[in-house]
C-alpha cells in the first residue's frame, strides 16, 4: 500500500487510519504532524515524523533540562563545536583538535548482546567520523546484573565478545572503561560507548546540506531490511513489560566492521582531497535522519530520488526504507563538480556510493519513489520535535534511603573479620580483576597508546615529535545517584576530573550519557533533571565545558527503573606524554602522600 | 551411534558480511557465475542411540537452545544416512 | 623495507613505525598494486584484512601484491608476516600449518614472554638464541596447527623461530609462536614485535630487534643490492 | 537459478575448540546422549545458470581454492533439490 501512498493520495484520503500509535506517536503529536502538512502524512512520511520525533532522536522529555549545560560551554577557551553538532570538538594545541561522545547502546544489547553491543561502537565510531576526525580510541563502560544472574552469562560475554570484534576489527584501541554489577540492571543492562577522534583545525565538518545543486551521496553499506523501526519503537518504550508478546521486538542489526573500517579510510581521504560540503552519519533512524538533519542544517531543501538508494532487499516499502537502521552508511553533500572525484576514492575502497538527490532552494524535504512523491515536509519540523515539560518530582521513598547511613552498618571487631571483610570486597565482581574482559581488547593497535588498562585513565599519544597528548576517563554509580542524584553525579565528575589529573593531564572538556528509567515517571524525571542541575553546577565550579553527550531513556524491566546513571566521560590533554606518572609502587623507600580530606 | 547435521544460517533479511565478502573474492578470482553467497554453520552431532525421532527432537531442541540464535539465525535438523 | 596495507589492515601504521625506528625507509605498499616498488624486504603487518570473514588471511592471499609477493619470496625475498600477516604466509602456502581459534574461543590481548629459538633467520639475526623477548600477542586465531610429520620436521630443521616461553595462551601447537620457510628468510609470528619497540607506547622495546636484524642484515651481507 | 551448497569442515585430526565447547555446553545443558560435535561451516552459493555438472564443477575449483583450507579442512560440494 505504501508503494502508492503519494502526498496526493494522502491529500485526497483524509479519513484513512494509520498506525501512528504503533509506531510509537500519541495522539496529539499525531495531530500535530497533521496541522503541520495540512493534510495527513503519508506512510513514508509517518514513518519519518515517527523516527525523528522519537525520544531517541528528539529528546523531548530531556531537553528543557539540557539547556542548563549549555552555558558551561560559555566559560571555555577550548571549543570549537559544541553541544547540537554531532560531537563537541575541542581544541588541544598545536593545530590539532579532539572530538569526543559517549552513546548509549543499552536495548539492542539486551536483545541480541554481541551484535548489539558491537553496532553501539560502530555507531559512536561513525559520528566522530562525521566531524571530520580519524577515530583514535574507544571505551567502554558496562553496567550488568548480579554476576551470577542467569541473564548476566548470556548478556556479558555476548557484549564483550561483541565490542571486542568491531572494536578490534576497526583496529581502534580500547582504552578503558568500567564494569559494573548491580541488580538494578538484570533486565537492563548499560552498554555505553564512546569515541574519540583526532583532527587538525580547519578539517572540521558540518552536518549541513547547503549550496543549490550539490549532490547527495549515500555511500557504504546497502539499505536492508534491519532494525526497521529501531529508534521509535525499541529505544522510546520499555520492553518486557508486553507480557511477552514480540512484536515490538524489531529485527536486529548485524554489524560489518570491516565495511566500517573501509568507510572510515575512506571519509578521511575524501576529506582530505576537500570533496565534502557536509556529511552526516547514519544510526538510528537511518536515510530519515540523515536527509532530515542535512536539510534542516542547511539554507535550502532536498531533493532525494529514493528508487536510487541501493538496497539489499528489492521488496522494502519507502517508509521501511527510511526507518531502516541498516549500519555502515553515511551520507555526505558534494558540489557536481567533484562528484566523480568523489565516486572515485569510494570505487578504491570499495565502498558503494550512489548519487541519491541535491540540494534544492524550496526549503522542502522531498522524496519521490516509483514516480509518486512519497515525502514532502519542512525539514526543520521533524528536525526539531516536540519539547515536553515532564511533570517531576522527588521520590517520597528517598528520605527513607538516606537516613539509612553508614553509620548502623556491622564494622569488623577484629583483625581476623577485619582480613575477611578485606578478602570479601577484594572478591567481590565490582572489584576483582577485570581482565577477563580487557584481554578481549586491543588496546595497542596504531601504537598511540600511553597509558590503558588497568590505570583509571586512558593516555593516547597525538604527536610523536611533541609528546603532546589526550587523556580520557570515564566513570559512573547509579547507587551514588540514587541516594542523590545531584550530589551523586558531581562526585562522578569529579572521580573522572581527577582520573585524568591523575595521567598528568588538564582536564579540558566533558561528555556524558545520561541512563535513566521512564521520563513519564515523575521520580525519574526528577533524578534526571537533578542529575543535569549536579552536572551543570560541576562544570561550572570546575571551568569545564560539556562537549555532548547521549540520553537514553525507558531503561526499566516492568515499572522498575534502573538506578539513575550518569556516565560522565572526562578528555584532558597532556603536555608531554612522556612525562606521565604511572599508578603503583615504583620505588622502594618511596613515601606515601595521601593528597585530600 | 548416530550423527545428526545442524546447519545454521542466518535469517533471509539479516546482513551477512561474511558471506559478501565470500562472494566479492568469487568475482575477484573470476568465478563470476556466482550471483549470492550466505555463510552459515553446519554442526555435525554425535549421539549415543540411533537417530530415532525423539534423537532428532532433542537435537532440534540443543539446536534451538545452544546452536542457533534465535534473533537472528534459522536452522535445520536431518540425519545422516 | 615495504610495508603492505590490505583493507582491513590495522597494524600497518605500526610496522612502518617501528621500520623507521629501525633506521630504515618504511614504503608503503597497495594491496591491488601489483607492484613491490623495488623494496628489500616485505613486513605482512597485523590486522583483519577483508575483515578476516572467511578465514583470517584467505582472501588478502589472492590480491595483486600477494601475485608478486609469492614468487619474490620463494626467490628469497625476506618477507616478515606479523599476526594477519603470518595468517596470510600460510594462506598463501609460503610457510606450512594454519592458524585457528584461541583455545578459549576468545580474542586475547596479553603481554607474552617469547624466547628467540632460532636466530638465524635474516629477521633474528639480531638476537641470541635462547633470548626471551616481552612482547604483546592479540588475536583470536593464534592457535597453530599442523599435522604431527609437519611439525616435527619443523623442529628437526631449526624453523621454529620463536615460542610462547611459559606456554602458549591459545593452545597453539607444541607452545609454537613463529616459524620460518626452509630457507629463512619468510618468517612469520603472531605475536607484535611492532608492539614492543618503545616503553613508551608497548610493554618493552624487544621487539625492535626484528627490524634492527633486517636493516643490518641489509647493511652487511649485501641483501640490499637484489636487483 | 540454482544454489549448491559447500559444507567444510576441519579434518578428523584437527583439534576443533568450537565443537569441544559446544560439547560441554550440550552436557551443562543435560543433553547427555550427544557424544561428540564437530563445528563447521556452510555456504549456500547461488548461481546464474542451473546447477549442472559444469556448474558443480566450478564451485568445486571454487571449495577448493576459497572456501576451504586444505592444509586443515575438508570440504563437499552438492546442489540442492
Ligand atoms: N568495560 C571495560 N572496558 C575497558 N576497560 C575496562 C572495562 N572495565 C574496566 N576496565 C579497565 O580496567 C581497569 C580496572 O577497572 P576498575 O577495577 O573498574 O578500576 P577502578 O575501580 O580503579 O576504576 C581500568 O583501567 C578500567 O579502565
Amino acid at each position: 500500500m505504501s508503494g502508492e501512498d503519494t502526498i496526493e493520495v494522502a491529500g485526497g484520503t483524509p479519513e484513512t487510519a494509520q498506525p501512528f500509535k504503533e509506531l510509537g506517536l500519541t495522539e496529539d503529536e499525531y495531530q500535530k504532524i497533521r496541522d503541520i502538512l495540512g493534510r495527513r502524512p503519508t506512510a513514508a512520511e509517518l514513518a519519518l515524523y515517527s523516527v525523528m520525533w522519537s525520544e531517541h532522536c528528539s529528546y523531548k522529555s530531556s531537553k528543557v533540562h539540557l539547556r542548563n549545560l549549555a552555558p558551561t560551554a560559555d566559560q571555555s577557551q577550548y571549543l570549537l563545536a559544541g553541544i547540537g553538532a554531532n560531537a563537541g570538538v575541542v581544541d588541544i594545541g598545536q593545530g590539532y583538535a579532539v572530538t569526543f561522545k559517549i552513546e548509549s547502546h543499552n536495548h539492542p544489547s539486551f536483545v541480541e548482546p554481541h551484535q548489539g553491543a558491537a553496532t553501539g561502537i560502530g555507531g559512536i565510531v561513525r559520528d566522530i567520523l562525521a566531524m571530520g576526525a580519524r577515530p583514535i580510541a574507544v571505551m567502554d563502560a558496562l553496567r550488568f546484573g548480579p554476576a551470577d544472574a542467569h541473564d548476566t552469562a548470556r548478556v556479558l560475554p555476548g557484549v564483550v565478545s561483541g565490542i571486542s570484534f568491531y572494536g578490534n576489527c576497526l583496529g581502534l584501541p580500547n582504552i578503558g572503561g568500567e564494569l559494573a554489577f548491580d541488580a538494578s540492571y538484570a533486565g537492563n543492562p548499560l552498554v555505553n560507548a564512546l569515541c574519540v577522534g583526532l583532527m587538525r583545525h580547519d578539517d572540521l565538518k558540518a552536518a549541513v546540506a547547503t549550496g543549490l545543486g550539490n549532490k547527495v551521496i549515500l555511500f557504504g553499506s546497502r539499505t536492508g531490511p534491519d532494525g526497521v523501526g529501531g529508534a521509535s519503537v525499541l529505544a522510546s518504550a520499555t520492553f518486557g513489560d508486553d507480557g511477552g508478546k514480540s512484536a515490538k521486538r524489531p529485527s536486529v542489526q548485524v554489524g560489518d566492521p570491516f565495511m566500517e573500517k573501509l568507510l572510515v579510510e575512506c571519509c578521511l581521504e575524501l576529506y582530505a582531497a576537500d570533496l565534502v560540503e557536509g556529511i552526516q552519519d547514519l544510526g538510528a533512524a537511518g536515510v530519515a535522519c540523515a536527509t532530515t538533519e542535512l536539510a534542516a542544517g542547511g539554507d535550502g531543501g532536498m531533493f532525494v530520488d529514493m528508487d536510487a538508494i541501493p538496497l539489499r532487499d528489492p521488496n522494502l516499502t519507502p517508509a521501511e526504507i527510511l526507518m531502516s537502521e541498516s549500519q555502515e552508511r553515511m551520507m555526505a553533500v558534494v558540489k557536481p563538480k567533484r562528484v566523480d572525484a568523489f565516486l572515485a576514492i569510494c570505487r578504491k575502497w570499495d565502498v558503494e556510493a550512489t548519487v541519491i538527490g541535491e540540494v534544492t532552494g524550496d526549503g522542502l524535504l522531498t522524496m519521490t519513489w516509483r514516480g509518486g512523491t512519497v515525502v514532502k515536509i519542512p525539514p526543520q519540523t521533524a528536525a526539531d520535535g516536540p519539547v515536553y515539560q515532564r511533570p517531576y518530582a522527588r521520590p517520597d521513598t528517598l528520605d527513607a534511603l538516606q537516613v539509612a547511613g553508614p553509620e548502623g552498618l556491622h564494622r569488623p571487631a577484629d583483625g581476623a573479620a577485619l582480613r575477611d571483610t578485606l578478602l570479601r570486597l577484594l572478591g567481590s565482581p565490582g572489584l576483582a580483576d577485570k581482565r577477563w574482559v580487557t584481554q578481549q581488547y586491543d588496546s595497542l593497535v596504531r601504537g598511540n597508546t600511553v597509558l590503558a588498562m588497568p590505570e583509571d585513565g586512558g593516555l593516547l599519544r597525538v604527536a610523536e615529535e611533541t609528546g603532546l597528548g589526550i587523556a580520557l576517563a570515564t566513570d559512573g554509580n547509579g547507587r551514588y545517584c540514587t541516594l542523590d542524584p545531584y550530589q551523586g553525579t558531581q562526585l562522578m565528575l569529579a572521580e573522572a576530573y581527577r582520573n585524568v589529573a591523575m595521567t598528568g593531564a588538564v582536564p579540558v572538556a566533558v561528555t556524558n550519557c545520561l541512563n535513566f528509567g521512564s521520563p513519564e515517571d515523575p521520580a525519574v524525571m526528577w533524578q534526571l533533571a537533578e542529575a543535569i542541575r549536579g552536572l551543570a553546577d560541576g562544570c561550572k565550579h570546575l571551568g569545564i565545558p560539556v562537549t555532548g553527550g547521549n540520553v537514553s531513556l525507558y531503561n526499566q524491566t516492568g515499572a522498575t527503573a534502573i538506578h539513575p546513571t550518569p556516565v560522565i566521560g572526562v578528555l584532558g590533554v597532556h603536555e608531554d606524554v612522556r612525562r606521565r606518572p604511572g599508578a603503583g609502587f615504583t620505588v622502594d623507600g618511596a613515601q606515601v602522600v595521601l593528597l585530600g580530606t | 551411534m548416530a550423527t545428526v547435521i545442524v546447519d545454521v544460517m542466518l535469517k533471509q533479511e539479516i546482513h551477512d558480511p561474511q558471506g559478501e565478502a565470500v562472494l566479492s573474492a568469487s568475482h575477484r578470482l573470476g568465478f563470476g557465475a556466482v550471483k549470492g553467497v550466505r555463510q552459515g554453520k553446519r554442526f555435525e552431532v554425535e549421539l549415543e542411540g540411533p537417530a530415532d525421532g525423539a534423537a532428532l527432537a532433542a537435537v532440534e531442541e540443543l539446536a534451538r537452545e545452544l546452536l542457533a540464535n534465535p534473533v537472528i539465525e534459522e536452522f535445520s535438523v536431518h540425519a545422516t544416512e | 623495507m615495504g610495508v603492505v596495507t590490505f583493507p582491513g589492515s590495522l597494524d600497518d601504521t605500526d610496522a612502518a613505525r617501528a621500520v623507521r625506528y629501525a633506521g630504515a625507509e618504511p614504503v608503503s605498499l597497495w594491496h591491488s598494486d601489483r607492484d613491490l616498488r623495488g623494496v628489500d624486504a616485505v613486513v605482512l603487518p597485523g590486522g583483519f584484512s577483508y575483515g578476516d570473514y572467511l578465514r583470517c588471511g584467505a582472501i588478502a592471499r589472492f590480491s595483486p601484491v600477494m601475485g608478486e609477493l609469492i614468487p619474490a619470496a620463494r626467490a628469497g625475498l625476506p618477507v616478515l608476516g606479523i599476526c594477519n600477516g603470518f595468517q596470510i604466509l600460510c594462506e598463501a602456502h609460503l610457510l606450512p600449518g594454519a592458524l585457528t581459534r584461541n583455545a578459549g574461543l576468545r580474542f586475547i590481548h596479553a603481554d607474552v614472554r617469547l624466547a628467540v629459538t632460532d636466530a638465524r633467520t635474516p629477521w633474528t639475526a639480531g638476537y641470541s638464541a635462547g633470548q626471551v623477548l616481552n612482547v604483546p600477542v592479540k588475536n583470536g586465531e593464534g592457535a597453530f596447527v599442523a599435522d604431527e610429520a609437519t611439525l616435527d620436521e619443523l623442529e628437526r630443521t631449526g624453523r621454529v623461530v620463536v615460542r610462547y616461553a611459559d606456554g602458549a595462551p591459545n593452545g597453539s601447537a607444541r607452545d609454537i609462536a613463529g616459524i620460518c620457510n626452509a630457507e629463512g628468510n619468510v618468517v612469520g609470528l603472531m605475536p607484535h614485535p611492532e608492539h614492543a619497540i618503545d616503553p613508551l607506547t608497548g610493554p618493552s622495546a624487544d621487539g625492535l630487534g626484528f627490524f634492527t636484524s633486517i636493516v643490518a642484515a641489509f647493511a652487511g651481507a649485501g641483501l640490499g643490492a637484489r636487483a
